[in-house]
């Protein structure tokens, strides 16, 4: 975007940011100011203080010393509140919702219209257009608990539209969304930016920094790194800058996968989601899911591992018939599943690091009491191989930063050893460092002889990834592609049902 | 660029019949309880029965009302009891005091019915103050002041009763027993009540925050919702409806002593949960609530019209049909 | 023997949680304050409890921790009070059990009590007769008890072998509860066209039942008899109100009673008799003046 | 994955003190409250005294032990009074009825226990199953069984009491009376469940697992945890406990009758919260629920051995003990 309104007045400054959590620095004298009118991308690590800088701006963290100086003013929120009282809202890089009230009602907490009695009909009213402007149409009666997690990503998105901003932070907004609804948000964004918000943008997805942004501010443990013009610098520098070092191929060379099938699955059925689903993995292969929001990926394979009400025509791994009616189940039968809901799903996050990591495997550490010092060592080595970055290792879990609760995840269902893992958006959050790695141990994963089914919006990364993709649409499985024939057009075409395979000879015929 | 647009844009779905009749369990309950009354004894559907049973469920359905609040935010009240106990007691003994100086008329239990309403809601305040400000699990803090309201009552009745002066008594029966247009009058506040609660509840700002505390206080406190103040609120609001209900008890034995509100924290919450809202908070329903308060008077007067069990069975047969209603209506979970 | 070392007498009753309990708590208060001035050299530790092993607790800790030589106890109830009664005998602490006999007689040195069976048979009796030999009654049961069961016993036998025309069309329990007792009265009149005198068996219950006849504004009920002496109800029958035309007394005094006489005997070493009944009393207009108490709270 | 970590992990670090301070909360004030006992009445911290308190704690402190994993797996059990009470009437029926078979000896004392243990179960798995299984609500499936337990019992007793026949009253009665090493049975088994409840809490993989469901049951689910199993072994676990506090119990009063264990769920309720564990679950600690149980009984203890207060006040001390005990270990929410 270039930038036909774009002031060169100041509109936020940091002024020697600190901030701490008991004896951790996680901000360590920030500064650099935010022009009036431009989209102000803020990238680094995991960890790095990004959202905790945020939401200092937006009022939910006060910092141990420094200003927010806003158009000249220094400012000292209470709550957010009194950002919002300056035009400043935040879009949390966590959901932040009252899951049972409905659409409506979260949108407009504590900003009800009406009298006396609160305007329901007016508020759900209001609610379909905000929604409707990030491309989301969900009854706006339907209760929050309801929704998918990009679904409650896009609500996010429209309730901060919602409240008249004239700074909008955006703390990874397109975590969770396909590159679809990312181009709804893109417009958004640009029409936001002609009526003159300000807005920051924080995201992993370089690429979609580079496109959108006009300056580029870098953290770097928890210190100014650099702000630069968006236009100066490249995807490649972005990332030295905010690992510190140089990034060598972010895709690892693919192995070919065995002939020998790992998991085959046949009519899998999830009443309201997903329709006669079935596919073939095979050891040492990386396959792909592809699909645009709603299309039935994350629920198809709930389903699968029984999670939710389904029916399945057979399952067979490693050619033998097997049932699986739960998690336990599927578990025993070495198969293991990263929700894509990491709050909700994935973590404990009231728990610390340790119990969540071993707590699929604890058989491992009874001999029958709980060996802590055996699972702290486990901790350890977890921590460093994954490279989950935390202040002090008896933390709770909630205290990581998002990308690090991530790699937590991640690290605790891999703890079992699986056969067949089935990851759902594993680099949700992830920075670009550690996405790296993520994809490396994928394929080192598939090395080692497991199937690995990858669920992602991210479409350059199924491409880089996966040896082969399948595309869903409606529930349904509507197209395959594999070798050369694997290229984004062709994804969007089947995604968007602009084409259609028949199919289960398509698929099938690949066996 | 124009990717199309995902495929979210696709309506959501109206909840099924089958989650509809589990949300319509209690009253289900009911009705079916109602025929099977009937069935075993006609003078179950009598207008006199049924409004005994109405007017008998106002004291605890009013008390439910309230309640509701406090569990729908996430919070939870044992001391409805003590304090109609200790409310009814003190209101007495005001009264009766005062009949000297303002004699034994309206003006006496006019002042007695603000005095009630005082300290129900002064209570209500010390208990609030202490849950969100005192930051003390609100079990606790309600399972010591159950004991404190009912010893303080016992303290100042001696043990025995208190009763209401001869005049005033008469003076105020109307109040309980008096109805208008035919409907006694504990049934019209109740009613009254109920709908006030229910608009309360769900049809204004203060309503909905208590949902949206009970449901996440984070979420709601980044809302910039002054959680402290609403969840104080919703304490005070239980204590008026306990003052409530407790000015229309009064004026039926016309006396409280130790035994005055035994039990009563059980059937309100009982009530309330019976009607299909969470233990734990975040969302509820007013009309449920009502339902459950009828239902629980409804099975004590079904027992005793009819001598299918032994009397020592009473709460065996109590204690199954509310399992069975409340299996009516479960499984919402997600 | 035992002039110089002094009394310590422990009462442990049950707490007030009905008019009842609340009269033999009124009771012992004072019983206590009038002995200690008669008695320098008694000391009395009174304590309520709530329930068979909080009294229990309680009377162990009156042992172990007040020293106490004789110990007055109206049990919450019979059967888990005779152990730690026994228990306590056996350490050499004078006990005098009160209204609620041990299931042990060896556990207790001195018995106090009123007369339950008796209190069922003279209340039939008086209903028998005022209701002329025939007619229906429905009986408002109290708390399920060792005590209510002996009344409600003696009085369906007392009714049928000297009154066999009266009949009883149900009992159900009103925990000895004014409100529990209003809604059992109520349903009592919805499914009984026709009831000519209710036995309430309590005065407190008494009071409930009133209510309901008069909200139901039904005539048919010629009366009703409630029972334990409570000072409102007695004054009812002094004013020779209809509907209350008698009580039977079970009073509340009877820990005084049981004090009085325990203090007296142990003040001389000496002991009391092993057993002493206070017989429930026909009160009528004629004798009321005798049981009638303004000062209690009951 | 191999990148090196940036920044070298720090050591677990201790919690600062005032946390710690919290944390002791509720030894703090049974600390408290014995030096302000043995200040008004020296006999307090006598060995017999001291001795009596335990041994009375012992009885809700097991229960309350069971009631801890019930709690912090996000459950609740209302019904632990009336299970005691009809464990403890069917246990004694049932051993009086053996008498004739199997004398009046051991044996049949040894079944009776065992059989008082297969209740305790039976009732925890009934529970479990209704809640985990059937998804109601523990509070209304609980509700229902106080009542229904009760009135069993009632209805067995005829509404008196169940006495222990003689012979076998003096044969059991060491059981609760006995002591070995001079420290009294009840108090060695309430050690013992207490070490073992701590242990199974924390360190095996049950008690991590009612930590997880307690904490984020959905979590759990997806964990792949057998929420369902887990979740009923919490209600027998209780059920347990519950029958071995009632064969502590039988010998010490050698009857059972509508009114035993009345309130001791409020009890076992109130020394787990008041050990700190939160009512909504996910974490919990024994030895909190140990320090709880034994407040409560040395509150009462203290009310007997003083005269500070009207009778009439008892409740309302016990009352403000509570919510003071509460307040030093609050605020630990986030
Ligand atoms: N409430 C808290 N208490 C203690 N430490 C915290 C707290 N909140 C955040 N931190 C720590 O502060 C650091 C910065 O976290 P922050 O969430 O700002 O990172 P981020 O840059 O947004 O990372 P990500 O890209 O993974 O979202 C992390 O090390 C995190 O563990
Ligand atoms: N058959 C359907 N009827 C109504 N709504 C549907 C249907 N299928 C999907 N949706 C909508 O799509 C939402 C989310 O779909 P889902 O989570 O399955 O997408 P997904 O393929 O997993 O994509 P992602 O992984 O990006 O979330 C649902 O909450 C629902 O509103
Ligand atoms: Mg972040
Ligand atoms: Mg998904």
């Amino acid at each position: 975007m270039t930038s036909p309104a774009r002031t060169h007045a100041t509109h936020v400054e940091f002024s020697h940011i600190t901030k701490r959590f008991g004896d951790v620095d996680v901000l360590r004298d920030v500064n650099f100011d935010v022009a009036r009118g431009e989209v102000h991308a803020l990238i680094g690590e995991n960890g790095a203080g990004k959202s905790t800088l945020m939401k200092i701006l937006g009022g939910y963290h006060s910092p141990t010393t420094g200003d927010v100086v806003v158009d000249g003013e220094r400012v000292r929120f209470t709550s957010s509140r009194d950002a919002e009282a300056k035009g400043i809202v935040l879009i949390h890089q966590e959901f932040n919702f009252a899951e049972d009230l409905t659409v409506a009602q979260n949108v407009f907490l504590g900003h009800e219209v009406g009298g006396l009695l609160v305007n329901d009909a007016e508020m759900n009213r209001r609610a379909v257009d905000a929604m409707n402007r990030v491309g989301l149409a969900v009854d706006p009666r339907t209760r929050v608990r309801e929704l998918s997690v990009p679904q409650k990503q896009l609500l996010e998105i429209a309730k901060a539209l919602s409240r008249s901003a004239t700074l909008l932070v955006m703390d990874e907004p397109t975590a969770a969304l396909t590159p679809g609804e990312t181009e709804v948000l893109f417009g958004v964004m640009s029409e936001l930016r002609a009526s003159g918000v300000t807005m920051l943008y924080i995201s992993h997805k370089l690429d979609e920094v580079k496109r959108v942004s006009d300056s580029v501010t870098v953290l770097r443990d928890g210190r100014l790194v650099a702000t630069r013009p968006a236009s100066t610098l490249s995807t490649h520098e972005m990332a030295n800058l905010m690992v510190g070092r140089e990034l060598a191929d972010m895709f690892p060379r693919h192995n070919a996968p065995s002939d020998e099938e790992a998991l085959q699955v046949e009519h899998l059925g999830v009443p309201g989601w997903a329709d006669d689903v079935g596919f073939t993995v095979r050891r040492g292969e990386v396959l792909g899911f592809a699909g645009l929001i709603g299309s039935g990926r994350t629920e198809a394979f709930e389903g699968l591992l029984g999670l939710r009400r389904s029916t399945v025509g057979s399952i067979r791994k490693h050619g033998r018939p097997i049932r699986v009616r739960s998690a336990i189940d599927a578990a025993r039968q070495g198969i293991v599943y990263l929700s894509e809901d990491r709050k909700g799903k994935g973590l404990h996050v009231d728990f610390g690091l340790r119990p969540n990591l071993t707590l699929m495997t604890l058989e491992r550490y009874a001999r029958p009491l709980l060996d802590r010092r055996a699972e702290d060592a486990a901790l350890t080595r977890a921590v460093k191989e994954y490279d989950v970055r935390a202040s002090r290792l008896d933390v709770k879990a909630a205290s990581l930063s998002g990308g690090n609760q991530q790699k937590l995840a991640l690290a605790k269902i891999l703890e079992r050893d699986p056969d067949v893992v089935i990851l759902d958006e594993p680099t949700r959050g992830v920075d670009v460092g550690a996405k790296r790695d993520i994809y490396h141990l994928v394929h080192k994963l598939a090395q080692a002889g497991k199937a690995v089914i990858v669920i992602s919006s991210e479409l350059p990364e199924l491409l880089g990834l996966c040896h082969r993709l399948l595309v869903m649409r409606g529930g349904r499985i509507v197209g395959e592609l594999s070798g050369n024939d694997l290229d984004e057009q062709t994804v969007i075409q089947y995604a968007t049902g602009l084409r259609a395979d028949s199919r289960s000879d398509h698929v099938h015929s690949h066996l | 660029m124009s990717t199309p647009t995902s495929e979210a844009v696709r309506p959501a779905k109206r909840p099924n019949i089958l989650a509809r009749i589990g949300a319509l369990g209690p009253l289900l309950g009911l009705i079916l309880l109602a025929i099977l009354a009937t069935s075993l004894n006609s003078d179950f559907a009598s207008i006199s029965n049924v409004s005994n049973v109405l007017t008998r469920a106002a004291f605890t359905g009013i008390i439910a009302v309230g309640m509701t609040f406090v569990i729908v935010s996430g919070g939870i009240d044992l001391s409805v009891g003590s304090l109609a106990a200790l409310t009814a007691g003190s209101m007495i003994l005001i009264m009766n005091s005062l009949i000297p100086t303002l004699g034994s008329g309206t003006s006496t239990i006019l002042v007695g019915m603000l005095i009630a309403l005082a300290i129900g809601a002064l209570a209500g305040l010390a208990h609030g103050t202490l849950i969100a400000r005192g930051r003390i699990e609100p079990f606790i803090v309600t399972l010591g002041t159950l004991g404190l309201f009912r010893s303080v009552l016992t303290y100042l009745s001696n043990g025995g009763a208190i009763s209401l002066n001869d005049t005033l008594s008469e003076k105020y029966s109307p109040v309980y027993y008096g109805s208008v247009l035919g409907v006694p009058i504990p049934i019209l506040v109740f009613a009254l009540v109920a709908l006030l609660g229910g608009l309360l509840l769900n049809r204004t700002r203060y309503g909905r925050y208590v949902q949206a505390i009970g449901s996440n206080e984070q979420v709601a406190r980044y809302a910039a919702i002054d959680v402290t103040r609403i969840k104080i609120l919703t304490y005070v609001l239980l204590g008026v409806c306990v003052a409530i209900a407790t000015i229309l008890y009064v004026p039926r034995l016309g006396s409280a002593s130790p035994s005055t509100g035994l039990l009563w924290e059980l059937e309100a919450i009982a009530a309330v949960i019976i009607g299909g809202t969470a233990l734990k908070g975040g969302s509820g329903r007013i009309w449920g609530t009502v339902v459950g308060a009828i239902l629980l008077v409804t099975i004590e007067n079904v027992l005793n019209l009819t001598n299918l069990f032994s009397v020592y069975l009473n709460a065996a047969v109590q204690g199954v049909v509310i399992i069975i209603v409340a299996f009516l209506q479960r499984g919402r979970r997600t | 023997a035992g002039q110089s070392t002094p009394l310590v007498i422990g009462v442990s009753i049950p707490s007030a949680t009905h008019g009842w309990t609340g009269g033999v708590v009124y009771h012992a208060n004072e019983a206590a304050k009038d002995l200690a001035k008669k008695y320098p050299n008694a000391r009395f530790i009174i304590k309520t409890a709530n329930s068979p092993s909080e009294q229990a607790n309680q009377i162990q800790d009156l042992y172990t921790v007040n020293k106490i030589n004789t110990l007055v106890i109206l049990p919450f109830e019979s059967a888990p009070l005779t152990r730690p009664v026994a228990n306590l005998k056996k350490q050499g602490v004078y006990t005098v059990v009160v209204d609620r006999g041990l299931t042990d007689t060896s556990a207790q040195d001195a018995y106090v009590a009123g007369d339950n069976p008796g209190f069922g048979k003279v209340a039939a009796q008086f209903m028998g007769k005022q209701m002329g030999g025939k007619g229906n009654v429905v009986i408002l049961r109290g708390l399920p008890t060792v005590i209510d069961n002996q009344r409600v016993d003696s009085f369906e036998a007392a009714m049928k072998t000297q009154y066999p025309n009266v009949k009883i069309l149900d009992k159900k329990f009103g925990n000895w509860n004014r409100d529990d007792a209003f809604k059992v009265m109520q349903d009592y009149l919805t499914r009984y066209p026709k009831i000519d005198a209710v036995w309430a068996s309590d005065d407190d219950m008494a009071v409930g039942v009133l209510k309901a006849i008069q909200q139901a504004k039904r005539t048919d009920i010629k009366f009703v008899l409630g029972g334990a002496g409570m000072k409102d109800m007695i004054k009812r029958v002094m004013d020779g109100d209809k509907m209350i035309p008698a009580d039977v007394t079970y009073p509340p005094a009877m820990i005084a009673d049981a004090m009085r006489l325990a203090t007296a005997a142990r003040s001389k070493g000496q002991k009391m008799p092993a057993s002493t009944i206070i017989p429930s009393v026909l009160v009528t207009k004629a004798n009321a003046k005798q049981f009638y108490y303004p000062n209690s709270p009951f």
